[in-house]
């Protein structure tokens, strides 16, 4: 975990709500796909914290979708502002354990961490799967961006407007090894009850601070209480305790 | 002694920063950014008899000028403390720690406390009838002065260590408690508590906290806090501990103007992690600023 | 009927929004600056029986998201506004207005009341039993059920339009108040008033306000307002106004989601004068937002 | 009373924590020389109120000195950045009432407001002298500006470094027809007692609002109750009622 100041080098639209930001300066804690960072904005008490799409030795990526102040702040920053930045924070995925043939779950916003562990499953020399799942095809992003890396990407949307009509669930290959899923908790619950094969999870809950001190995004698991922000966000699913 | 060093209760503390129960953990996460023995000392995650999960999630609301939380004292009890936390503390930490104590009958704060108190790394124990994110929990020892003076009482009577009891805004006259816990032997006061709030999601038109209400901490408490350390203050003569949205180095001054020995910071470790280090650091030229040569000279407060 | 319409204790509003007593003198001030007839209603300078200077100055400290004021009731007396600010209120103000009234005796509030009640401009009667800023007077009356409901039925004995009582936030346990207001006969309560607070002047090390202490307000209270506007509104079944922090469309459907009937505006109107009119003006917006058709549909609370 | 978004188009350092700034927009509700500003911050709840040093149809000068955030935050404004000001606040002076031979007294940063106030003197053919004390030569400002403009200046300081040693007091004419003063209250008292003269004295407190709505910043007078923001900051010398 580190505190720094970084530089928005690039702020763009990708849809509607949709953005995407890069920030340059020192990102050298964000070691693992799959982690967050946080962010601090000014008149805002809480930092908000956005998964990671894409991290080099330079710069970090975040896709982030506007659903309140924070964001709408975030999605206004200009080419040159600066941001405090809590980076490396969370386990992130382990692509260690992705077998032979890995397959990588996102759903809406939850696809955008899925970027940088497919780049590194890749780099490992796995034939990398994606299902990316979407209300309808105007929410559709990256598709591109996954096959131009080398994935095989099938998309499905709930309106069947784009790819297959249904959910991330219709469209799971059989022969994967391990799959990596992030996306809204039903999707993962979905995809925790249709996955015969082994994988790891991303959650989301409500943080105070992000790195393990507060407890405020605490959950339970089979191997007891855990930080969804420091001993997460990622999961196994053979710890995973679903409560409701 | 330097400027900084107050005396809280016979102990000598370098600097009266004081990172707040529930806002540092056991301490270790924020070891591993910085060396937290430049710290006065440290409370820590307030501990019960008994493992606790405590509330279910969302447990955070975001506020102006602050944060909600119904945490609801989730601690893995007062025997994985001692074996587990403080061990792995002591490699960290050199200096008294400050246990913060949590219970939900007298006989549980006894407990907790008889065995918190023979830890040679204990230095005070902090003692919160004040928690207000449990139900039929904590906040009734703290909202009256013949229940919280009872606590004090029975604590006090099988500890050795000072007593320092931590208690809750959410009252009509914390005078009248804070001079009960006092007559019954308090060593020294820490307010105030979080401030019992709530928030609305209007997407959901539903609380946001699963549990509907919470503690309201951060800067925006800052002007009650230092309104209530004024008062006990100047009603009791054992030394204060003043919290509530204690920031900046201007913060620590100006609660100990108002009356506080030393202060505990609490929200402001959540947004940032080097908050209570940034503090002790930019004191002495605050101290510059304002014309004080030693932090000593404002304990008692100057209005 | 409008969309934002709601009923307040048997009398129509355009809409929920009324700038809080003591931000909005008795109108004209903004008057000159819009068309004050948009608002809900608005409740006026508080007025007591005889005039007042108020406290000493400084009275205002500012705060992270707020202020501190100790202004103490400064107004001209009850015969000068019905003289003096009434009839020039008339000309600027078409709709029933809200007369706040506070007193240092019940016989104080029951004269000042009765008077009021008789003028035809009067919609309801506000009775502040809470303000914290004067030695000796109101804050005695709110921070009890039992010398609340003696206001509350000596007023209502003696006039015969709504009594709306106006609660503090000072004190242990509001429910227990509101509810023996409400069976004194109240028909209506809006909470909350200012919270107790201090600020010190670092480079004087004395109390930015000359009386010490003032009330708190502003958006740094809105999560302690909601969570007792919640508290109240389900235990009591008169209307509730919420009071405390409110700045925009989107705090006044939190509010009304907590259970308020009506919204007042206070600091809010301090640091921007058409804060008031810009929320009537944004209402619309924000209810398509969150899918709200009618405001009248929150009533009563959605949580 | 209007509020409005203007630009600030200069701000530069006179002195040791002395600025000023000018800003250009809608000014139009300024009316009369010792008039105030009160300008919103981002992040300070309460807004700023400052006096008018000059004013045009077009832009608003004011100075001041750095004392706290509020002014920190100030001083660091760039030209081209945007700010929230209500302006024409308070009463201001009456240049109606003064006289063959006016007597403008300004006491540090006090001696800000006497500039328009004498431009309007001047422009209505009066001679106009200007007494102006600070605590040494380095708080000296506005000096050549007033004598540019045609003032008859004298310059008092506390430690003599520069002009009369002393108090303003020290050097009061006494064949002025009417002073005009502001400074601080040991200073607007000493010249209250000194002056033989009539004369409107400018008036400080701190202020909730600046527009008369909350009664924070009221006074005792001989004619009543008064609020300085909005019955004030000018009072006559006849209506003044000191306390203590």
């Amino acid at each position: 975990m580190k505190d720094c100041l970084l530089r928005v080098a690039e702020n763009k639209q990708l849809g509607k709500d949709l953005f995407k930001m890069v920030l340059a300066g020192d990102v050298s804690a964000i070691t693992a796909p799959g982690q967050f960072i946080n962010i601090k904005l000014d008149g805002l008490f809480l930092r908000r914290p956005i998964s990671v799409n894409d991290a080099d030795g330079k710069t970090v990526t975040i896709i982030y979708k506007v659903v309140g102040k924070g964001t709408e702040m975030l999605c206004k920053m200009e080419p040159g502002q600066e941001l405090m930045v809590l980076t490396g924070l969370g386990n992130g995925f382990d692509p260690g354990a992705a077998g032979d043939k890995p397959l990588l779950i996102g759903g809406g916003i939850g696809t955008a961490p899925m970027y940088m562990l497919a780049k590194q499953l890749l780099a490992m020399g796995k034939p990398v799967k994606v299902v990316m799942g979407f209300n309808g095809k105007d929410d559709v992003f990256y598709e591109e961006e996954f096959k131009a890396l080398g994935c095989d990407v099938q998309v499905t949307t709930v309106d069947g407007s784009k790819g297959i009509k249904g959910f991330v669930t219709d469209a799971l290959p059989e022969d994967s090894t391990y799959f990596y899923a992030c996306g809204p908790e039903p999707m993962l619950k979905a995809v925790y009850k249709a996955a015969k094969m082994s994988g790891e999870l991303s959650f989301e809950e409500r943080m105070g601070c992000g790195f393990g001190a507060c407890m405020g995004c605490s959950c339970k698991t089979l191997t007891g209480y855990k930080r969804i922000c420091k001993d997460g966000p990622v999961m196994k699913k053979e710890e995973i305790l679903w409560e409701d | 002694m330097g400027r900084l060093s107050v005396n809280l209760c016979g102990i000598e503390l370098d600097n009266p920063v004081i990172p707040a129960s529930g806002t540092f953990g056991y301490g270790y996460e924020f070891a591993e950014i910085y060396d937290i023995n430049c710290l006065g000392t440290f409370s820590f995650k307030g501990t019960t008899r008994d493992p606790r999960f405590g509330n279910p999630t969302p447990r955070i609301a975001e506020c102006t000028g602050g944060l909600i939380n119904a945490v609801g004292l989730q601690n893995p009890g007062v025997d994985k403390v001692i074996e587990e936390e403080l061990p792995r503390l002591a490699k960290c930490f050199h200096k008294p720690v400050m246990a913060n104590v949590s219970g939900f009958s007298v006989e549980d704060y006894v407990y907790t406390c008889e065995k918190l108190d023979k830890e040679p790394q204990v230095g005070w124990l902090e003692v919160n009838v004040s928690c207000p994110n449990v139900h039929g929990g904590g906040m009734s020892f703290g909202t009256n002065p013949e229940s919280a003076a009872e606590v004090v009482k029975a604590v006090k009577a099988k500890t050795t260590k000072p007593v320092i009891i931590k208690l809750t805004p959410n009252v009509t006259d914390i005078v009248s408690i804070a001079k009960a816990c006092e007559e019954a032997g308090a060593d020294g006061i820490s307010l105030i508590n979080t401030i019992l709030g709530m928030r609305i999601n209007l997407k959901t038109k539903k609380p946001v906290i699963a549990n509907t209400m919470g503690g309201f901490s951060g800067p925006a408490v800052f002007p009650v806090a230092l309104r209530m350390v004024y008062q006990v203050a100047h009603a009791v003569k054992v030394p204060v501990i003043g919290i509530g949205g204690v920031s900046t180095a201007e913060d620590v001054l100006e609660m100990m103007m108002a009356g506080a020995t030393a202060v505990e910071v609490g929200a402001a470790n959540l947004v940032n992690p080097m908050a209570c280090k940034d503090i002790v650091d930019s004191l002495p030229a605050a101290m510059d600023k304002y014309g004080i040569e030693n932090l000593s000279e404002l304990i008692g407060g100057t209005c």
